[in-house]
């Protein structure tokens, strides 16, 4: 029975994550399968809302993944992305969603090695974690 | 009447910006570069000064955004109105500006761009290693390769010279990309001189190996000889022979056959003779022993000079040259600090790969030879420059930021405990947020600075780890001895070796450093009218004035197409596909009805993917109705099929799995035209490499993956609303507030390209700052060019001048500003309203008054503005006086006011001189903390001292002091060299006290602008977009903007201008397909979504109730939809329940 | 700065004034020096007296004799200024001026380049000799006995004196001299 | 400034009478807001007043807390009405009101806040058993209230968020009526807390005293107990719904009716997003969130409503307790808000309603702040 393999939703900002997404690819980098990429405009974009709702659909992790401060192309949106998730490390851990299952990173445009070491890290830190809670029995 | 069109030489960052600037105006452009990347120097940078991160892509447009790319530029640029060359270069320039004749010349790309999916086999299977010119030859790549590691087309090119043809990789390419051209070497005919028997028959067997026709003589005589009777196309000729050497025999072959390529071939103790030859047109030199791979990578690059027989020849309006300047070689010349000899020693350009996540470190700090971690790096400034033994007199204005940048950034990704240390002798930060940088670099990074300029470098023989041993004096004259594991020599510039040979070709004038000239006044026009330069190439500048330059230069452009007739293409004709509103219309009430395809790309899909099982699932989707497996999308027979089957099934939405060529936008752009389902309805998904990335992986779990992906994307297809936003009504009259040089300029720029100007100023007179000014430090007459441009802009029919008038914007309302106009001195006067499109704020600024606190009746302590104005109104005259002082930095660069004014030093120079040259023996004496006497005012420095102006050095802590004595001011300092105490009676003293801002919060409120900590105008972006604020329909420029001379307060002016211009150009302006919408009835006004908009696109309409965005203005961020908890506030496009359903998919 | 103490010394050092005018002060003279450790005032600090009028403190300085002329510092000066010369111009001026302090050395190059005018080459004997007896001093040849027993051993001093006339270089001594004044 | 107010003929509503009748005839004064008993029936409305004589139907202090009427104030000030009202509210509502200020949903230019020491509410459904079983005189519930034990009223307990309540006492307001640490035998204390309060009293030209020194010291006790018995609350609360499927089993009964949200006052959207059709899903989804899992529960969206609305608005959870009173299947929303809220607003440090010009904290950032939580070590 191979190892449980995790359910993780990536929110990946258009601009430098997607690029760095984009240089792993082309230098052959491989990182687990089972992260799926959502491309949106801006992690600012992040509605708490959708991390709920991947939470509560039984992904195991979420990871939201943009530019490094100062990078951001539409000048601040990470700093806003920044707060929601403070937000939220406070709500979910209260309901048994541990803290570590959400991670928010900043990742440049060239960090395509750093972008592959990152995705293999969350994966197996949400393996070791083990199975998410929702995943076992569906929130009403 | 034909389009205007513009050619770009240089597609670095400037040549992007201009190419940008012009393109979004709505002419066309012609975008060319030598090397295989766009992007030039910025490729290689991650993050940038003064604020050590990126900013590249906010050069992007920010209305009309669909016309371009929406990703990373290192990835990569299209804009529809740019064609882009790559490895292409400019020859040669003929007829006037409106009708040029450019022939430019280009490898032939032996790699079809629409075939190759990025594969990598070719590069897997090439022999041949080459130094990467990407990471500055620190790695090695193949002679097949990635021009730029991120780069999205991410098509292979072959480095034409270094391959060696041996065809491997034309013959395992799967898609059959790679044709090489078939090859006559016989033609190319060689000639080796040299006295040695043993040596010509050697390099004759190598080169007859390759498959050149070789002929070899012994002597210089016979060599010429020989030349007579037949033609040769290179020569190899040995220095040391009997009877005539090969420096003489090099000026004879050149006398009878120009473009012969003559190579000289020298022992190594005879280097710099073989240099003066290169000096006089020998190509390139050998050094001997040679081993033969070096002679013949060597024939190989000549030879593909002479191989590239065809040109092409293009009709453009205006030509741009963005060459950029290329990196000062430290091993060339003395090379005191043993670059390329000792381990440790590295450039700066190596320093920022050494670094880089793409770099040889792998994102690790590590010792370029010997790998080891590095603890202690030290950067020498002026390697290269303000250096008369590198022939470099001047300063090149940028290294002393670049290496803090590089010393901040080490120590932020390797850990603090970092050691850094800057050698420097004028720390020279010169622009506005600069000196804080510094001060942050010093403070929180703990970066040492050194004044001290370290001669020589060798080897700590003591520990044998490769470690650098530095001796240099400190300011009190003790010597120590440090030492390093990586030494940064922070290079200086030179003119770019292609663009200057082109100006000299095209008799332009270049300065005596080889940088292109410009004309007095101007930093663009070039002493040839039509050729305009952008960028850095005359002279040197950081990002920022790069790019206010290139800005520029496409202001030029659109001058001479506009004088031309040449119009725009929004005026011309609205290309109908892209925005049919009622067709889509239509089809926003219809169900969604999807179409499936994916490609199966030459291989059979039902090996990798269970395709039953896919089909059944995606069917099961209401809105997906079939899903159909084709082949060879790329072909133009597979195109035809698929436009086929969607006339036939014909679906509003189509989901298309295939390789990245046929996904590019420009190809479902075209797929648009033909099959009539609009571009945006179509989803995209890279198939192939998903399948490349993982060919181990068994068929149910690659084809979940798949499924995966496409049900992601089939719900973003269900739930998109295809109508597009309405364009916007957009006002094409500008204001200028603000009557100095800088607003006379905008101004005339604005009007020149043929559209209307208001401009206000509140005194009655045109001419600010420039009315007390007489002379510049390069001697030119400011009072006639100031009377030269006012006298332009009264008789300009385009432009109304109101004087003693004040503004005051009464609103600002989608595509539209309006401001009350009122006199200053009618009270009663109820003054006029005008309507305009964009705002250039240029309200200049002056300088600092004085705050001396001792009572100074004969008025003997000045500014410098008082100085000069009592010398032109005779009040002081410059014969009797025996003794003046200067003190820089008086009352600024300290914790009230921490900006360097820049121009200062200059000015205290040009006084100098000016008093030295009328009276010769007066005495000068000029207190300073760093001489900013940057880029070619060097030379100026060099006068002042050379004229006897003595310079004292004085230490920020320890203020210079001055007292009246009778009628004459005591002057108190230390002299830090001496260690002693100076006192200096002098009959005047000059403080510089720096430049004042005069843009009023409330006036920059108004417009939607804002003011930086200093009260200057607060940029978008200091680097890529220094004169836009926030609010893309405002900018500034001049004294307003930031501290700047004449030239570079013009230089904004016309930065300024364009960019006002590629707004005023459009009638209507259309957003980006993602733009921000609001829906009223659920909206409760909290308006948290305005606050929260970087780009103040949101307004309330407080008589309607109701928010109101300015769609052009709006950049489809997304963040007020997430900030807005009733959903009132939707991205179009990327809406929640698009999201909602995406996420949905995902985790299934 | 008119209170410079300069004794005259100002006219004679205006032309190397003028040499090393532009020089910015960035010690890398100083930091090249070989001999720095002998000089009392660093090269960089000799440069901005003479700079600032501090004529007289230069001269009290020993710092100019101890250069050996090895140009270091003329190859590296960022500014090319002619450092060496203006060392050897102030050591000119030094012995021109015949000042008390350098007497030392003035008599030493006399004796030196006596003895090569003399002969077309230095004679060690007549030219040491001939130093000790215008440095009127009979203590300083011990000084230097010990060096000249060890040289005079191994042969590298020949004892005798000649006299003979040949490699006579007075011509040429005496065209330069017309050409100095 | 601190006035005070006699009985009249011994009874403190009359005397509160008196002076609401005072401030209503003032001439900056045009209307009052209160609660007021209506006419045909027992139950106790906040009501706006113009008519003094209306006024001994007031009853400014009672077990009734129908709902919020920070939401209230909020309709009578988000526009210019040009008419000044004084309006009396407890501490919970006027906090609220103070959050909706921040949202721009209310302002205070033509308001004048009267707060008043919370005396305690019975919930929703005791109130009306309450009221058939021989409810206490007004005056004498208010001898009950603010002198004597108060934790339970004729064996009704008060609302769990009353007694968890941390600061009953207004603040911020232009004046305060004090009750508590006050001998009310001869009367209450009306102390100003701006300077158009302040103005206000000054013109009343009542008798002035000073504040009583028990004062103090009742105060801190009050909240003491109330703290401890918050603690109580939320360390039960946290062990009850600390996983999703405890929070199922809390939620089971919910039928996504939203009446907690409709209740709560900090809840300003005028139209909430799972209202719109962001949340009206089309008929396949159902089946395949059915096909996911084997069974889904209709209504969907049940938890995601209240994360959702954690997330939304549990910073500015002032504990009014409204949620639980409007909830038709009595489940205790508020216990499961209030723990929640005390995170968010300590990880913030933010405490809602107590000054206009904090902004609420998703409304702004500075650049270095959380590091901690950036990156995957």
């Amino acid at each position: 029975m191979g190892t449980f393999e995790p359910v993780i939703v990536a929110f990946v900002c258009n601009w430098c994550t997607y690029t760095a997404a984009d240089l792993a690819g082309t230098s052959r980098l491989s990182y687990p399968t089972n992260i799926r990429l959502i491309r949106v405009m801006c992690t600012g974009m992040v509605d708490p809302q959708y991390v709920i709702k991947a939470f509560l659909e039984g992904a195991d992790g979420v990871l939201i993944s943009g530019c490094h401060p100062g990078d951001c192309h539409y000048i601040n949106g990470n700093y806003k992305a920044r707060r929601r998730i403070k937000l939220l490390k406070e709500i979910l851990p209260r309901f048994g969603i541990e803290k570590d299952r959400l991670r928010l990173t900043w990742i440049g445009a060239s960090d395509g090695i750093e972008f592959a070491e990152i995705m293999t890290r969350l994966n197996d830190q949400i393996i070791e974690m083990g199975p998410s809670q929702t995943r076992l029995n569906k929130a009403i | 009447m034909a389009i205007g069109k513009t050619l770009v030489a240089g597609a670095g960052l400037s040549g992007i910006r201009s190419a940008l600037d012009l393109a979004e105006t709505g002419y066309k452009v012609l975008l060319i570069d030598q090397s295989d990347h766009i992007g030039g120097l910025l490729c290689q940078l991650d993050n940038q000064f003064p604020t050590s991160k990126c900013g590249y892509c906010r050069m992007l447009p920010m209305f009309d955004r669909d016309q371009s790319s929406q990703h990373c530029l290192r990835k990569g640029l299209f804009h529809k109105n740019i064609e882009i060359l790559l490895s292409t270069q400019l020859m040669s320039v003929e007829g006037e500006p409106g009708d040029l004749k450019v022939t430019l010349k280009q490898n032939p790309s032996l790699i079809d761009p629409s075939l190759c999916t990025g594969c990598g086999e070719c590069e897997r299977i090439c022999p041949v290693f080459v130094d990467d010119p990407f990471n500055e030859g620190l790695t090695k790549r193949k002679a097949v390769y990635l021009p730029s590691p991120q780069s999205f087309s991410n098509t292979y090119t072959i480095d034409y010279t270094a391959c060696t043809r041996c065809g491997e990789c034309e013959k395992i390419c799967p898609t059959g990309a790679i044709k090489f051209i078939d090859q006559n070497r016989e033609k190319f005919k060689i000639l080796v001189v040299d006295d040695e028997k043993i040596v010509r028959d050697s390099m004759k067997e190598w080169l007859k190996e390759e498959g050149f026709s070789v002929t070899a003589a012994d002597s210089g005589q016979k060599a010429l000889e020989l030349m007579d009777d037949r033609p040769f196309n290179m020569m190899l000729t040995d220095i040391k022979m009997p009877g005539m050497d090969g420096v003489e025999l090099l000026a004879k072959a050149k006398e009878k056959n120009d473009d012969l390529c003559v190579i000289m071939m020298t022992a190594y103790a005879a280097v710099d003779s073989a240099v003066e030859a290169m000096k006089q047109g020998a190509l390139d030199y050998l050094t001997k022993p040679f081993d033969p791979d070096v002679l013949i990578s060597m024939t190989l690059k000549v030879y593909h000079e002479f191989e590239i027989a065809e040109a092409r020849v293009e009709q453009v309006d205006a030509l741009i040259l963005a060459g950029g300047t290329e990196f000062f070689k430290p091993n060339l010349g003395k090379n005191p600090y043993g670059y390329g000899v000792l381990p440790g020693v590295v450039t700066g350009m190596e320093f920022e790969r050494l670094i880089s996540g793409t770099g040889p470190g792998k994102g690790k700090l590590i010792h370029p030879k010997t790998g080891k971690p590095v603890r202690k790096i030290a950067w020498f400034q002026c390697v290269g420059s303000r250096d008369v033994q590198t022939g470099a007199g001047f300063c090149s204005s940028v290294c002393c930021m670049i290496s803090i940048k590089e010393a901040i950034l080490a120590k932020e990704k390797f850990g603090q405990d970092l050691e850094t240390t800057l050698f420097y002798m004028d720390m020279r930060t010169i622009g506005k947020s600069f000196d804080d940088y510094r001060l942050k670099a010093r403070e929180e990074n703990q970066i040492r600075f050194v004044r001290a300029r370290i001669h020589s470098l060798d080897e700590d023989l003591k520990k044998d780890d490769g470690s650098l041993l530095a001796r240099y004096v400190d300011m009190q004259g003790n010597i120590h001895e440090d030492d390093f594991d990586l030494v940064v020599l922070a290079t200086g510039q030179r003119p770019a070796k292609q663009m200057t040979e082109l100006a000299l070709k095209n008799d332009m004038i270049i300065n005596p450093w080889g940088f292109i000239e410009t004309t007095p006044f101007s930093m663009i026009k070039t002493s040839r009218k039509g050729i305009l330069s952008g960028g850095s190439l005359s002279g040197l500048k950081d990002i920022s004035e790069s790019v206010t330059c290139a800005s520029a230069a496409a202001l030029g452009a659109c001058k001479i197409m506009h004088e031309a007739g040449k119009k725009t293409i929004d005026a011309h004709a609205i290309d109908m596909d892209e925005t049919d509103l009622n067709g889509l219309a239509v089809l926003a009430r219809e169900n969604p009805k999807i179409l499936t395809v994916l490609c199966s790309c030459g291989s059979d899909l039902t090996q990798t993917l269970d395709v039953e099982s896919l089909k059944l699932d995606l069917n099961r989707i209401p809105e997906n109705k079939s899903v159909e497996i084709m082949d060879k999308l790329c072909t133009d027979e597979g195109k035809k099929t698929l436009v086929d089957m969607i006339q036939k099934t014909n679906p509003n939405r189509l989901v298309l799995g295939a390789c990245l060529p046929c996904i590019y936008k420009q190809r479902i752009k075209e797929l648009g035209k033909e099959s009539g389902l609009h571009s945006s309805l179509v989803e995209t998904l890279d198939i192939i490499s998903i399948l490349k990335q993982y060919p181990d992986s068994q068929i149910p779990e690659m084809t979940q993956r798949i499924e995966r992906e496409l049900k992601i994307l089939i719900s973003k297809a269900r739930f998109k609303n295809p109508v597009p936003k309405e364009r916007l009504e957009s006002n094409q009259n500008a204001l200028v507030i603000g009557g100095g040089i800088a607003g006379i300029t905008a101004a005339l720029s604005i009007a020149d390209c043929g559209y209307h100007v208001d401009l206000v100023e509140k005194d009655d007179t045109i001419g600010g700052n420039l009315l007390w000014m007489d002379k510049t430090v390069d001697g030119l007459d400011i009072q006639a060019y100031l009377d030269e441009k006012v006298k332009e802009l009264e008789f300009h029919n385009q432009v109304t001048i109101h004087k003693k008038t004040k503004t005051e914007s009464t609103g600002q309302h989608p595509g539209e500003f309006s401001t009350l106009l009122k006199k200053e001195d009618e009270p009663k006067d109820p003054g006029e309203t005008i309507l305009h499109g964009v705002t250039i704020l240029a309200t200049g600024g002056g300088q600092a008054p004085l705050e001396v606190d001792a009572d100074d009746p004969q008025q003997k302590e000045l500014t410098q503005k008082e100085f000069e104005m009592g010398v032109q109104d005779q009040k002081i005259d410059p014969e009797k006086l025996e003794t003046v002082v200067m003190i820089q930095c008086s009352g600024t660069r300290d914790e009230k006011r921490n900006y360097c004014s820049r121009v200062c030093c200059i000015r205290a120079l040009k006084n100098a001189l000016f008093l030295k040259e009328k009276n010769p023996d007066i005495q000068v004496y000029i207190l300073y903390r760093d001489m900013m006497s940057y880029g070619f005012y060097e030379q100026y420095y060099t006068n002042a001292k050379n004229s006897g102006v003595i310079f004292f050095q004085y230490d920020s802590a320890d203020k210079p002091l001055t007292q009246m004595q009778e009628d004459k001011v005591l002057v108190k300092t230390r002299d830090l060299l001496l260690d002693m105490p100076v006192e200096i009676e002098a009959d005047y003293v000059i403080h510089a006290t720096g430049i004042l801002p005069d843009l009023p919060k409330a006036l920059a409120d108004q417009y939607g602008a804002s003011l930086d900590t200093f009260h200057f105008f607060k940029e978008a972006d200091s680097k890529f977009r220094p004169v836009d604020s926030m609010n893309y329909r405002v900018f500034s420029c001049g004294l307003s903007l930031k501290p700047c001379t004449i030239e570079e307060a013009v230089v904004t002016a016309e930065a300024a201008a364009i960019r006002a211009i590629r707004i005023l150009s459009h009638e209507r302006l259309v957003s980006g397909k993602i733009v921000a919408d609001t829906r009223t009835a659920t909206c409760s006004m909290c308006e948290m979504c305005v606050d929260t908009c970087p780009y103040g696109a949101r307004f309330v309409d407080s008589i309607e109730e109701r928010i109101v965005i300015d769609p052009a203005a709006c950049q489809g961020c997304g963040v007020c939809a997430a900030v807005c908890p009733s959903g009132s506030a939707v991205l179009e496009g990327l809406d929640m329940r698009l999201m909602l359903d995406s996420i949905d998919m995902a985790v299934s | 700065m008119g209170q410079a103490n300069n004794k005259g010394y100002l006219e004679q050092t205006e032309t190397i004034k003028t040499m090393i005018q532009t020089c910015i002060q960035c010690g890398t003279c100083t930091a090249s020096c070989p001999n720095i450790e002998f000089m009392d005032i660093t090269p960089r600090h000799m440069w901005r007296l003479l700079m600032t009028d501090h004529v007289d403190q230069l001269f009290s300085s020993k710092s100019f004799i101890m250069c050996s002329s090895c140009y270091y510092c003329t190859l590296r000066c960022p500014r090319g200024l002619e450092l060496t010369n203006a060392m050897s111009q102030l050591k000119q001026v030094a012995s021109k001026l015949r000042l008390k302090q350098f007497r030392r050395s003035s008599l030493f190059y006399e004796a030196f380049l006596n003895s090569v005018k003399n002969h077309g080459r230095v004679k060690e004997m007549e030219f040491m000799t001939n130093y000790f007896i215008s440095m009127k001093n009979p203590v300083i040849p011990f000084a230097y006995a010990s060096l000249g027993i060890k040289l005079l051993a191994k042969g590298k001093i020949r004892p005798e004196f000649s006299f003979g006339r040949k490699g006579k270089l007075t011509a040429l001594f005496k065209k330069v001299a017309e050409l100095e004044e | 400034m601190m006035i005070k107010i006699e009985q009249e003929d011994n009874s403190l509503t009359k005397g509160l009478h008196q002076f609401f009748k005072r401030l209503l005839e003032m001439q900056e004064i045009d209307a009052l807001f209160l609660p007021v008993r209506l006419k045909d029936s027992s139950s106790i409305m906040p009501s706006l007043v113009t008519d003094p004589a209306q006024i001994e139907n007031a009853v400014p202090l009672s077990p009734a807390f129908p709902l919020n009427s920070g939401r209230m104030v909020s309709r009578l000030s988000y526009k210019e009405s040009g008419r000044k009202t004084a309006v009396l509210l407890r501490s919970c509502e006027i906090r609220a009101f103070i959050e909706l200020i921040k949202l721009k949903q209310g302002s205070r230019q033509e308001l004048i806040l009267i707060g008043i020491d919370c005396p305690k509410a019975l919930t929703l459904s005791d109130y009306t058993a309450y009221m058939e079983k021989d409810p206490l005189e007004d005056d004498a519930y208010i001898q009950k209230v603010f002198s004597e034990k108060n934790e339970t009223l004729n064996g009704f307990n008060f609302s769990s968020a009353c007694n968890t309540c941390e600061n009953p006492f207004p603040v911020n307001t232009d004046m305060n009526i004090l009750l508590h640490g006050v001998d009310l035998s001869n009367g209450m204390m009306v102390e100003s807390g701006s300077e158009a309060g302040q103005k206000i009293l000054e013109s009343l030209n009542m008798q002035q005293t000073s504040m009583p020194e028990k004062r103090e010291e009742v105060v801190t006790q009050i909240k003491e107990v109330n703290s401890k018995a918050n603690e109580a609350m939320i360390e039960d609360i946290t062990e009850k719904t600390d996983s999703i499927s405890k929070l199922n089993a809390f939620f089971d009964r919910c039928i996504n009716c939203y009446n907690c949200r409709n209740m709560c006052p900090v809840c300003y959207c005028k139209e909430c997003v799972f209202n719109t059709d962001v949340f009206y899903h089309q008929p396949v989804q159902y089946h395949q969130w059915a096909e996911k899992n084997g069974l889904v529960k209709l209504p969907t969206d049940t938890v995601f409503y209240h994360l959702t609305r954690l997330a939304h608005i549990s910073h500015a959870c002032v504990g009014c307790g409204q949620c639980s009173n409007a909830c038709p299947s009595d489940i205790n929303v508020f216990e499961v808000f209030k723990s929640v809220a005390q995170t968010t607003q300590v990880a913030f440090e933010y405490s809602p309603g107590i000054d206009e010009n904090d902004p609420p904290p998703l409304s702004v950032f500075n650049e270095r702040e959380f590091e901690d939580i950036v990156g995957i070590k």
